[in-house]
C-alpha cells in the first residue's frame, strides 16, 4: 500500500499544478521522465518577471537592469545550492542538458582526445548523452567505448574492459536511467575513475529533481541537466564543471557577453562562467528554474525519492500480475527511481500509449531516445510510466485498467 | 471518446487479410520506421495491368497492420494506375489536402487516425511500400 | 511634433504592457535593442500554456502531447509567415539568434571554407555576428574580411575589395545596427553576392520586430533572430535557412529527438528541420514567440517602423540642440531605424546612463556588444536609446531633461 | 533618490587631487577595464615605507576618476603596510564581506556605488593598481 512517504503531505502538493484542475477529465499525467507540470509558484514566477520585473541581464546601469542582472545571479546561487556545487561561477546556464553535453564535447572533449584515446558511455545512454560523444570521438581519431548491461540492465562494469584505463579520457554516464529507472552508482565509478585522474561527466537530467544530488560528494568533474524535467520552465539547464575543467574548456556559443576584447583577428574571452553564456540570458528561464529548484528542495528530495519508488514499486507490483506482461529493467530494488518500461505479448507500445491516452492516462512509447539500449533490450521499443510525487494510486489505478483494456481491445 | 480503434480497423488486425508468405510476388517493396520499429513488406502480382494479388508482412502496431490489410482489400481488382490513383488519393487526405475519404467505406476506418498526427505515418507505411511496387519500370 | 502613424494608435497599444504600471514611478524604458518588454499576450499565453496546455513536444501519443506537438508546429509556421519563408520546414527554432549564427558558423561554414577563402562581416556587426566567423576563419585557415565604413557609419562597399569576389564564401550582415540604427542594403547586397552565388546570412536581430522582412524579397539565404527583442519571451530565437543550404548544415547540437538511428559508430540523421532542434523544444517559448509575432504583425511592421522613426527623428533632433552633445551615424533619414547612439563631451557615458537611471530612463552605456564599431567611431562607448512603438513624446522629454541634467552634474 | 553623485563624489570628479603627471613617481601600475574603456595609471613615491605621493592619471567615468582622487588622498602618508590594509578593506568592503565603510570620511562618499554592482569595477580600478605598486618587491 501507499503510505506517505515520511511527513509530506503529497495529495496536498498535488494541488499546487494547475494542470490537474485544467480539464473536464482526470489528467493522469505519467510522462513526467519526458517532461514534468510545472507549479503554480513557477508559472507565477514567470509571469511577476515579465509583467513588473523585465530588464536586460549584465547590460544596463538603470534599475531594472541591475535588479535583472541580480536576480539572474542569484538563480545561479540557488542551482550551485542545490547540487552544492563549490561556486557559483562553476554553474553555466544553458538551454538545456543537451546543450550542456554538447558544450563539453565540443569545448572540452575536442581539445583533449588524441587519435587512440577513448571516451567511455554506457548502453543505457540516451541519445543527448551518446551522439555528442560518437561525433567527437570519430572526428578526433577516438574511440566511443560503451559499458555493456547484465541481463537486468544494470552496468556490468566487469565486463568494461579499459574502463579504468590510460587510454580513457571522459567517462560519460547518465545518473539514472530514462528507460529502466536504474539508479547507477556514480560514487563507485568516479571512484575508480579518480585513480587514473579520469574526468567524469553524470548526466543528472533524470536525477537531480528526484532524488539528493551532491557534486562534491559524487566527486563529478561535470554535470548537467534540464529544468523542465524538474518542474522548471523549458529552454533552461546547466552545466556544472569544476573550474580546472571550465579552465580547460573552448565555448560552445561565441557572441555577446562572452568576450572582453574582440581584435581583429584574434579575441579574449571573459571570464568564467559569462565566457561560456553567449547571447541575451534567459533571465525569465532562470528565475522559473530557480524556483523550481527551492520548490522542490524545500518538499524534500529524500521524501521525493521515496514517494516516487513507492508509486513505481505499487505499480511494478500491479503490473506484473497481469498476463502478458513484461516490465524491463531490475525487480523493484532500492537502485530504482520512479520510471517504469514495460510490454505487453503481441501488442505494440505505440497501441498501450494510444488507448491509454483515450482513457486519460498519459505514458510514452517509443525507443526514448535509448536505440542502444532497444537493442539490449531486444525490443524496438516499450511503453514507460515515470512518476512524480505529484502522482497518487488511483495514476496506477487507471493505467493498470488502460493495460486490461488495451489487452481487451487488442488482445489475441 | 472518438477512438481509433474502430471495429473495422479491429476487424483487420485481428484477421488481417492477405497477410504472410510474399513468394509467389511479382515485385516486392519494404517500408520501415526506425523510430517505432514498424518494417512490412509489401508484394504485388499483376496480369494485363490488373492485381491479381496484394499481400504484405511484418511487423508493425494495429494500426500499420490494419491499414496494410485494408489496402490490400481495395486494391486487389484494380488497375495498376487505379491503384495508384488510390495511393494518390490517401497521401493527399492523410496530408490533409482533401478532407474526405476516398469514396470507400472499408478505408473510412482509417479516418480517426487523421486526428493523430504522430501515427499517420503508421497508415501510410503500407501505402508508400505499395507505391514502389507500382512504379513504372 | 509626433504624430500618430497612421492610424494605429500606439498610446492605447503602450496599455497592452504590464510593466509601464507597475511601478511608482514612471518608466522611460528606452533599452528596447538590448531587449523588448512583453505584452500582456504574449505573457499570458506562457501562463496559460504552463497551466493548461503543457505536455512533450513530439515525443507522445496522448492528447496533451499531440495538441503541444500541434501547437509547436503551428508557432513554426507563425514565424515562417512573418517572415514569408517559403516552407515552415526552412525555420529551426534556437535558443537565440547568438545560437542560430554559431549553427550556420558550426554547420555550414565549417564544410564550405577551404584555406585561402573569405567570410565577410561589416565594421558594424555585433559581436555574435562576429566572433563565431572569426573563430571558424581561423579554424579553416580563411580570413576575415571587413566590409568598412564612410565617416557617416554606412556600409562603404566600393571600399570593400574582393567582397563579392570569387573567394567570398559567405556574407554575414546585419540588418539593422544595434548602435547606429542604421538599416543596410541587403537586397543590393544579395543581388550583387547571387552573381557569384555567394550566400548571404542576415542578421536580422533588429529588424524583424521593427520593419517588414521577407526572406524572398530579401532573396538571403539564411536569417536570424531572437524572439526577445521583438516582444517575445527569452531562451527562443530561429535560424531561417534556405532548403538548399540547410541541406548542407551539419547540426550544432547533437542528441534526443534529431536522430532517426543509431548505430555504433555512425548515425543518420532525422529529416529538416527536426536535425537541428536536438533536445526537448521549447514549447512555452515557441507559444510566446508566436504570439508576439502575431501581436507585431496585428499592429503592422509598416505602421510600427514609421512610428519608431518619428520618435527617433523626434530624439535626434532635441538632442542634437544640446551643446556638447555628438550623436553618431547618419543624420536622419529613411536609412535610420528608432536607435540613437549619442555622447556629451567630457562626459563618460556610464554616467549618462547611470543619471538617467536615477531619473527613471532607461537607456544603455558601453560598447553595445560592438568593439570593432568602437573603435571606428573612436570611441571606448556611447550611450544609447533605443525606440519602440510603445514610447512617446514624454519618454523623449525624459529623456532630454536627463542629459541636461547629467551635464549640470558632471559637465564643466 | 540615492544618488551615487554625492557632493564630495563630485568634488573630487571636479577638482581631482594628485592628478597628472607620473615621472617623479618610483613605481606606476596601469589598471584598465575594456569592457567600458576606463584606463587608468597610479603612480607611488615612498620613504622609509611611508607613502609621500600617490598619483594617477588616465580617462574613466566620473565613478573611476573620483576613487582614484579620493584614494590618492586617503592614502598619501599611510605606511604602506597601511595602505594595503586600507585597499583590503575596500575589496572587503565592495565584495560585500564587511558592511560598514572603512573607518574614514571622505571614504564614505564612494558607499552609495556599493548598490550597484555593474559600477563596483569603477571604484576598484584605481585600489587594485595601487595595490600591485604596493607589492612587496
Ligand atoms: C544586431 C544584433 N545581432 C545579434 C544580437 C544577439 O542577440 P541574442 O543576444 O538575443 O542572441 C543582438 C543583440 O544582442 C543584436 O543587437
Ligand atoms: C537521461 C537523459 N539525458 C538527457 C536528456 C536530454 O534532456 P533535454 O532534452 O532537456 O536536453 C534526457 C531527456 O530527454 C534524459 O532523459
Amino acid at each position: 500500500m501507499l503510505t506517505a512517504s515520511d511527513s509530506v503531505d503529497f495529495d496536498a502538493l498535488r494541488k499546487d499544478f494547475p494542470i490537474f484542475d485544467s480539464g473536464p477529465q482526470t489528467l493522469h499525467y505519467l510522462d513526467s521522465a519526458a517532461t514534468s507540470q510545472k507549479p503554480r509558484c513557477v508559472i507565477d514566477a514567470i509571469d511577476l518577471c515579465y509583467r513588473n520585473q523585465y530588464g536586460p541581464v549584465h547590460r544596463g546601469l538603470y534599475p531594472l537592469a541591475e535588479s535583472a542582472t541580480e536576480a539572474y545571479e542569484k538563480a545561479r546561487q540557488t542551482i550551485e545550492n542545490f547540487i552544492n556545487a563549490p561556486s557559483p561561477d562553476e554553474i553555466i546556464f544553458t538551454r538545456s542538458a543537451t546543450e550542456a553535453i554538447n558544450l563539453v564535447a565540443s569545448g572540452w572533449a575536442r581539445q583533449a582526445l588524441e587519435a587512440g584515446d577513448e571516451i567511455w558511455v554506457s548502453q543505457m545512454e540516451h541519445h543527448s548523452n551518446y551522439l555528442p560523444w560518437q561525433r567527437v570521438c570519430r572526428d578526433r581519431g577516438a574511440s566511443l567505448k560503451v559499458i555493456p548491461l547484465d541481463s537486468s540492465g544494470q552496468l556490468d562494469l566487469d565486463k568494461a574492459d579499459g574502463l579504468f584505463g590510460n587510454r580513457t579520457r571522459l567517462i560519460a554516464i547518465t545518473h539514472v536511467s530514462n528507460v529502466l529507472g536504474i539508479v547507477n552508482p556514480v560514487e563507485k565509478i568516479t571512484r575508480l575513475a579518480s585513480v587514473n585522474s579520469i574526468p567524469v561527466l553524470v548526466d543528472a537530467a533524470q536525477s537531480v529533481g528526484h532524488m539528493p544530488v551532491d557534486v562534491q560528494s559524487l566527486s563529478c568533474d561535470f554535470l548537467v541537466a534540464s529544468a523542465h524535467k524538474m518542474c522548471g520552465p523549458g529552454g533552461i539547464g546547466f552545466l556544472y564543471g569544476k573550474k580546472e575543467r571550465l579552465t580547460q574548456t573552448e565555448p560552445l556559443l561565441l557572441g555577446g557577453g562572452m568576450v572582453d576584447q574582440v581584435l581583429a583577428d584574434t579575441s579574449i574571452w571573459a571570464e568564467i562562467p559569462a565566457r561560456f553564456e553567449a547571447g541575451s540570458p534567459n533571465l525569465a528561464g532562470a528565475l522559473g528554474f530557480a524556483v523550481a529548484a527551492a520548490y522542490i528542495e524545500e518538499i524534500g528530495r529524500q521524501p521525493i525519492a521515496k514517494r516516487e519508488q513507492e508509486l513505481a514499486a505499487t505499480a511494478f507490483e500491479a503490473l506484473s500480475e497481469i498476463d502478458g506482461v513484461t516490465i524491463y529493467g531490475p525487480e523493484n530494488s532500492p537502485y530504482r527511481s520512479g520510471i517504469l518500461s514495460f510490454n505487453i505479448d503481441g501488442i505494440h507500445p505505440h497501441d498501450i500509449a494510444q488507448i491509454a491516452g483515450e482513457h486519460g492516462v498519459a505514458i510514452r512509447a517509443g525507443h526514448h531516445c535509448c536505440q542502444p539500449l532497444m537493442r539490449h533490450l531486444n525490443t524496438p521499443s516499450t511503453a514507460r510510466a515515470s512518476f512524480s510525487f505529484y502522482n497518487n494510486k488511483d495514476d496506477i489505478a487507471a493505467l493498470v485498467m488502460a493495460v486490461h483494456e488495451t489487452k481487451k481491445i487488442l488482445g489475441s | 471518446m472518438n477512438s481509433v480503434y474502430k471495429t473495422v480497423l479491429l476487424d483487420h488486425f485481428h484477421n488481417p487479410r492477405n497477410k504472410g508468405d510474399l513468394d509467389s510476388m511479382d515485385r516486392v517493396k519494404r517500408g520501415s520506421n526506425p523510430r517505432c520499429g514498424d518494417d512490412i513488406e509489401v508484394g504485388i502480382r499483376a496480369e494485363n495491368e490488373i492485381l491479381e494479388s496484394v499481400r504484405f508482412r511484418g511487423r508493425g502496431c494495429s494500426i500499420c497492420l490494419a491499414s496494410a490489410s485494408i489496402m490490400s482489400e481495395c486494391t486487389i481488382g484494380l488497375t495498376m494506375r487505379q491503384a495508384r490513383h488510390l495511393v494518390q488519393q490517401m497521401l493527399d487526405w492523410f496530408g490533409d489536402t482533401i478532407s474526405e475519404a476516398p469514396s470507400n467505406t472499408t478505408l473510412a476506418a482509417l479516418g480517426a487516425v487523421r486526428q493523430h498526427p504522430a501515427r499517420k505515418k503508421c497508415v501510410l507505411l503500407a501505402w508508400v511500400a505499395l507505391d514502389e511496387t507500382l512504379e513504372i519500370k
